[in-house]
């Protein structure tokens, strides 16, 4: 019974997530084009009603099971990512050990759904964009996970919430200042967003999701907005103290901290230019990764006694 | 029968058929998450077996592998869904006969011998004693596995690049001379009388 | 008959949407189909999937027909198209625009007929075939040849060839792109043999459809006085549209409506500063994101080239350095870039800010031009002969995907045009997708 | 689940795993019936932690080696793979018999 209800709650932050971050991409967009939108709080609704009653299309020969298959594994993964964060004191839907690795499975598993979308409908532009998301995608993983373990240094272990509660006199924002804008790119990344959107670009018609309409683009569309709010959620638990705060409830703080978080990834989706593939891959080995290992260095540096 | 029971068999009976289905598809693509979705099953197995660490970091490093194998796949066989049905098993019947003797060898020993029942602790923290164990008494074993994976990514870079030890390694690659101009030194291969085009290389 | 009600509620929100348009852009409809879509209640889409309106704007030649159709039976249902200018539509149309409604509010109305149930969905125009026939072809039927070649399910088969970058040998695809694909000039059909996403051989099958409606006022210059103002306002218009272009396979869609936006003021005379547009082209870090040294041409190929992207290569050639006017007004042509993609699109920014210079300090001055005047891709003259072809083809080899779009959104289609096909575009064989 | 169970499923997976290794020609699928055996001992050896060695932590670092073990494996393989087919564009283990040189 609590399963069901933990599991519940999850997916209604999600999809309330989701439509917060539609409405947040309406209003960036309107406020960089210069053009004003109309019902900006409406417009996720009508795209899904949309979404709901258009046809299905079909490719020729596809691989029926990964068809279905990818956005749903790719919505359940942004699901499993968020239920690992504690929203107040010691209430997570799901309390792991080993929170972060948790995490980093998904991660990987995001990298793979999103192939395997690219690779199903049996067709040239989509299976593009997901082999050149794979090369990035894990690049920008690699990236991630030496951060995340930069985290977990002074919390002295994996949990999600003994990370939080490691943070209740100082965030690790401050304590490890090239934290948290190397982790920002892998929230890019992980939702397809702007100079990370290596899988569904303009420059490949719409990449793995070119050949995709109705009701699997919009489980593919919002699982890509879940998955952002999902993100900032460990983020913010992970670099912002998450849920604790002075005053206010714990769940107000996290929902105030993701919020924010969220609106910079938005903003930072819209305004900055997606680089080349390969000028990505060369910033991301050779200046990222070493930044995350000086990270690391820091945050070692700092947890030694 | 308990839920975990239920689980078990349910995560076992996938990691299997996966397994199995990953020698039995005519895509290499399909092959390769076939098998991930059976380490996925084999982690999910482990979360079971309260080693959640392992379980979680089974899931992580094979998702990570399948994902780089089904894009060599791609890389030298693009072809977007489903490849040209072809035969690629070679020996079937011997490899059926090895591979039931494997499984009958190996089910004998928990059949037969009797293993004392001694759960692991359940409110231990399993993570902690891998850590401590890691970093305290098997240090040496830990570093070993380190260095080993070191040199294994040396060893990758350098088989996989172009450049051989004389220059690029499709083509034949010879010693320079000895005066400038002259014959390769060392010794010359066989080969070389036979075929031309493709000397002795550091493949051979 | 909850159910019922639901599907009813989403057909409400659906026919209230954004409209959801893929166009396909013919002759000389191009800026006037962008400044269409840069209204709010349109969303211009990636990807025929996604659309529900096929907007079809100018003159499209018949041989593109059968690409066409295949595009229209790409849309899901419901689906409809609407012509503007092409006449006679090359496809049937159940919407004609321009007949005195604004071409915005027709569209906006059908959109909201066609999820209400009260307009047709169109039913496909071709029969419903693979696109490469493979039933029963081959051993298994499968459409195979063996272990390699032929066309598996539908699709060509990868074969093993050269590599150009390290000469790992991996497996190659030739497929056609285009003509109608979006982020592509319109029209523009390439014949791409990809390793991966990189292109080991190109092959011009169609070159990008004419693009000259912003040359109006110039081609009037050629006979009668006009104001400078009038003329530079133009050009830094069709700079905009360029960058704006640029940035859209730049994956900046808001960025690149507020260039779209500025090139129409700018055009009506309300925008006297760049200043805000090169801030963002800068924050965006654009030019960062492909970098210096990508898609340069030889020199041969740059002295064949005109216009701003022969300036970028470094040449100070511009028809406007010796006409008395401009000289008057001091005018010095922008050049010294380094030919690559990155400067032509410095060159565009630059040229842009000079040209709204010129009009403000221009006035009212009128003049005329009968020997030529340097339009915004090139000299304009009223016997213009053939100009020199260039080689595109190998400048895109060797380069990614994302790599040869953002070179060929680098290029105005004039100098695009100028590129002879491979194969007579009536005869290349018709490829397979948009 | 005790850990029989656990054990004959190991088994199993191994078995699969021999025969995978045994009967495919390609040299990746070569590769994935060895990971299918690894997979295998995995499994026993989370087994063997958890229900019969009583949380020992050298069980658990059994697994931990036979994860780097399949990441060497892995990793070898494909650069053997990629070197192989540079010199003779082959990835199939019956090209390798001209290999000899």
């Amino acid at each position: 019974m609590t399963l069901a209800l933990q599991l519940a709650s999850v997916a209604l932050l999600l999809a309330a997530g989701a439509y917060v971050v539609a409405v947040m991409d309406g209003l960036v967009g309107a406020a960089l084009s210069g053009a004003p939108q109309p019902r900006v709080l409406r417009q996720p609704l009508e795209r899904l009603g949309r979404r709901l009653v258009q046809q299905k299309t079909e490719t020729e020969k596809p691989d029926r099971v990964t068809r279905v298959l990818a956005p749903a594994l790719y919505a359940a993964l942004a699901a499993a990512g968020l239920s690992v964060v504690p929203l107040a004191d010691d209430w997570a839907a799901v309390d792991v050990e080993a929170g972060i690795v948790l995490w980093g499975s998904v991660e990987v598993l995001t990298v793979a759904a999103v192939f395997l979308h690219g690779w199903s409908p049996n067709s040239q532009l989509p299976l593009i964009g997901a082999y050149r998301y794979v090369a990035i995608g894990l690049s920008a993983m690699l990236v991630s996970m030496f951060v995340l373990i930069g985290v977990a240094l002074p919390a002295q272990s994996l949990n999600i919430g003994e990370i939080v509660e490691s943070q209740r006199s100082l965030w690790n924002v401050v304590r490890q200042p090239l934290g948290l804008p190397l982790f920002l790119v892998l929230g890019l990344s992980v939702s397809l967003r702007g100079p990370l959107d290596y899988a569904d670009s303009a420059d490949i018609a719409g990449g793995t999701s070119a050949e995709s309409s109705g009701s699997e683009r919009l489980v593919w569309q919002a699982a890509r907005s879940a998955m952002l709010v999902s993100f900032a959620a460990m983020a913010s638990a992970a670099f912002l103290g998450g849920h604790s705060g002075p005053w206010l409830p714990g769940p107000v703080w996290l929902l105030a901290k993701t919020t924010l978080l969220l609106a910079v990834l938005v903003v930072l989706g819209h305004l900055l230019a997606r680089a080349l593939p390969s000028r990505m891959m060369t910033l991301m080995w050779t200046v990222l990764l070493p930044l995350a290992f000086a990270d690391l260095a820091i945050a070692g540096l700092g947890a030694l006694p | 029968m308990t839920a975990i029971d239920a689980a078990f068999w349910a995560l076992g009976l996938i990691a299997l058929a996966a397994g199995y289905r990953v020698f039995r598809t005519d895509s290499m693509v399909r092959a390769s998450f076939l098998l991930l979705a059976s380490f996925v099953a084999v982690g999910a197995i482990m979360l079971l077996l309260a080693a959640e660490y392992l379980g979680f970091a089974t899931i992580f490093m094979m998702a990570v592998e399948m994902t780089v194998m089904a894009l060599f796949m791609v890389m030298f066989m693009m072809n977007p869904a489903g490849l040209n049905p072809m035969n690629m098993v070679h020996q079937p019947r011997l490899a059926a006969a090895a591979g039931i003797a494997a499984f009958a060898g190996l089910a004998v020993i928990p059949l037969l011998t009797d293993f004392p029942d001694r759960p692991a602790d359940r409110q231990a923290d399993p993570i902690a004693a891998l850590g401590n164990e890691l970093l305290g008494g098997s240090m040496l074993i830990f570093e070993s596995a380190g260095v080993t994976l070191l040199a294994t990514m040396i060893g990758a870079v350098i088989l996989s690049s172009r450049s051989g030890r004389y220059g690029p390694s499709d083509h034949g690659s010879v010693p320079p001379g000895l005066e400038p101009g002259g014959e390769p030194a060392g010794r010359r291969p066989k080969s070389e009388q036979r075929d031309h085009s493709d000397g002795g290389g550091h493949a051979s | 008959m909850a159910v019922a009600a639901l599907t009813q509620r989403a057909h409400h929100c659906a026919a209230a949407a954004r409209v959801p348009v893929y166009p396909v852009v013919g002759v000389d409809a191009r800026d006037r189909v962008e400044t269409l879509l840069s209204d709010p209640a349109l969303d211009s889409v990636a990807s025929p999937r996604q659309a529900a309106v096929l907007l079809v704007a100018g003159a499209l030649p018949s041989y593109l027909g059968t690409d066409l159709k295949r595009l229209h039976d790409q849309l899901p249902h419901p689906r409809t198209t609407a012509s503007w200018c092409a006449e006679p539509p090359p496809i049937p149309a159940s919407l004609t625009l321009g007949n005195g409604i604004s071409p915005s509010d027709a569209l906006v109305a059908a959109h909201g007929e066609l999820y209400l149930g009260r307009r047709e969905s169109e039913s496909d125009l071709l029969p419903d075939e693979p696109p490469a026939p493979w039933q029963g072809v081959g051993e298994h039927g499968q459409g195979g040849e063996g272990m390699m070649g032929g066309k598996p399910f539908g699709r060509p088969m990868a074969m093993t060839g050269q590599d150009p970058r390290d000469a790992l040998p991996l497996d190659a695809v030739t497929v056609d792109a285009g003509p109608f694909l979006s982020t592509w000039p319109p029209g523009l059909k390439l014949r791409l043999t990809l390793q991966g996403d990189v292109v080991t051989e190109a092959a011009l099958l169609h070159p990008p459809f004419r693009q000259t409606e912003i040359e109006a006022p110039f081609r009037r210059a050629l006979r009668e006085p006009v104001a400078i103002a009038e003329l530079e306002r133009a050009r830094a218009a069709h700079h905009l549209r360029a960058l704006a272009r640029f940035l859209e396979t730049r994956e900046l869609r808001a960025l690149r409506m507020r260039f779209i936006r500025k090139a129409d003021a700018v055009v009506a005379g309300e925008l006297r500063t760049l200043e805000s547009l090169r801030r963002y082209f800068r924050l965006s870090g654009a030019a960062l994101a492909i970098g210096r040294g990508l898609g340069t041409p030889t020199e041969g190929d740059c002295a064949c080239l005109q216009g701003p992207a022969l300036r970028a290569a470094g040449a100070d050639r511009d028809a406007r350095t010796d006409h008395p006017v401009y000289r008057r007004l001091g005018f010095r042509p922008v050049c010294g870039g380094r030919g690559d993609t990155a400067s032509r699109l410095g060159q565009w920014l630059a040229e842009a800010e000079q040209s709204l210079a010129l009009a403000e300090a221009a006035g009212d001055v009128r003049a005329e031009f009968p020997d030529g005047i340097e339009g915004p891709t090139g000299p304009i003259r009223d016997a213009a002969g053939e100009l020199p072809s260039w080689d595109l083809e190998s400048l895109l080899t060797g380069l990614e995907w994302d790599e040869m779009v953002a070179v060929l959104a680098s290029f105005d289609v004039a100098a695009l045009r100028q590129v002879r096909p491979a194969v007579p575009a009536e005869l290349a064989d018709q490829g397979e997708h948009s | 689940m005790t850990a029989e169970t656990v054990w004959l499923v190991a088994a199993a997976l191994i078995g699969i795993g021999v025969y995978g290794a045994l009967s495919q020609q390609s040299f990746v699928m070569l590769m994935m019936g060895l990971e299918l055996i690894v997979n295998g001992v995995l499994l026993a050896a989370v087994g063997f932690w958890s229900l019969t060695a009583a949380g020992l932590p050298k069980g658990q670092l059994l697994a931990v080696v036979a994860m780097a073990v399949m990441a060497v494996e892995m990793a070898i393989g494909f650069a053997l793979v990629v070197a192989v087919y540079r010199r003779r564009q082959v990835d199939m283990t019956d090209g390798l018999d001209t290999l000899r040189q």
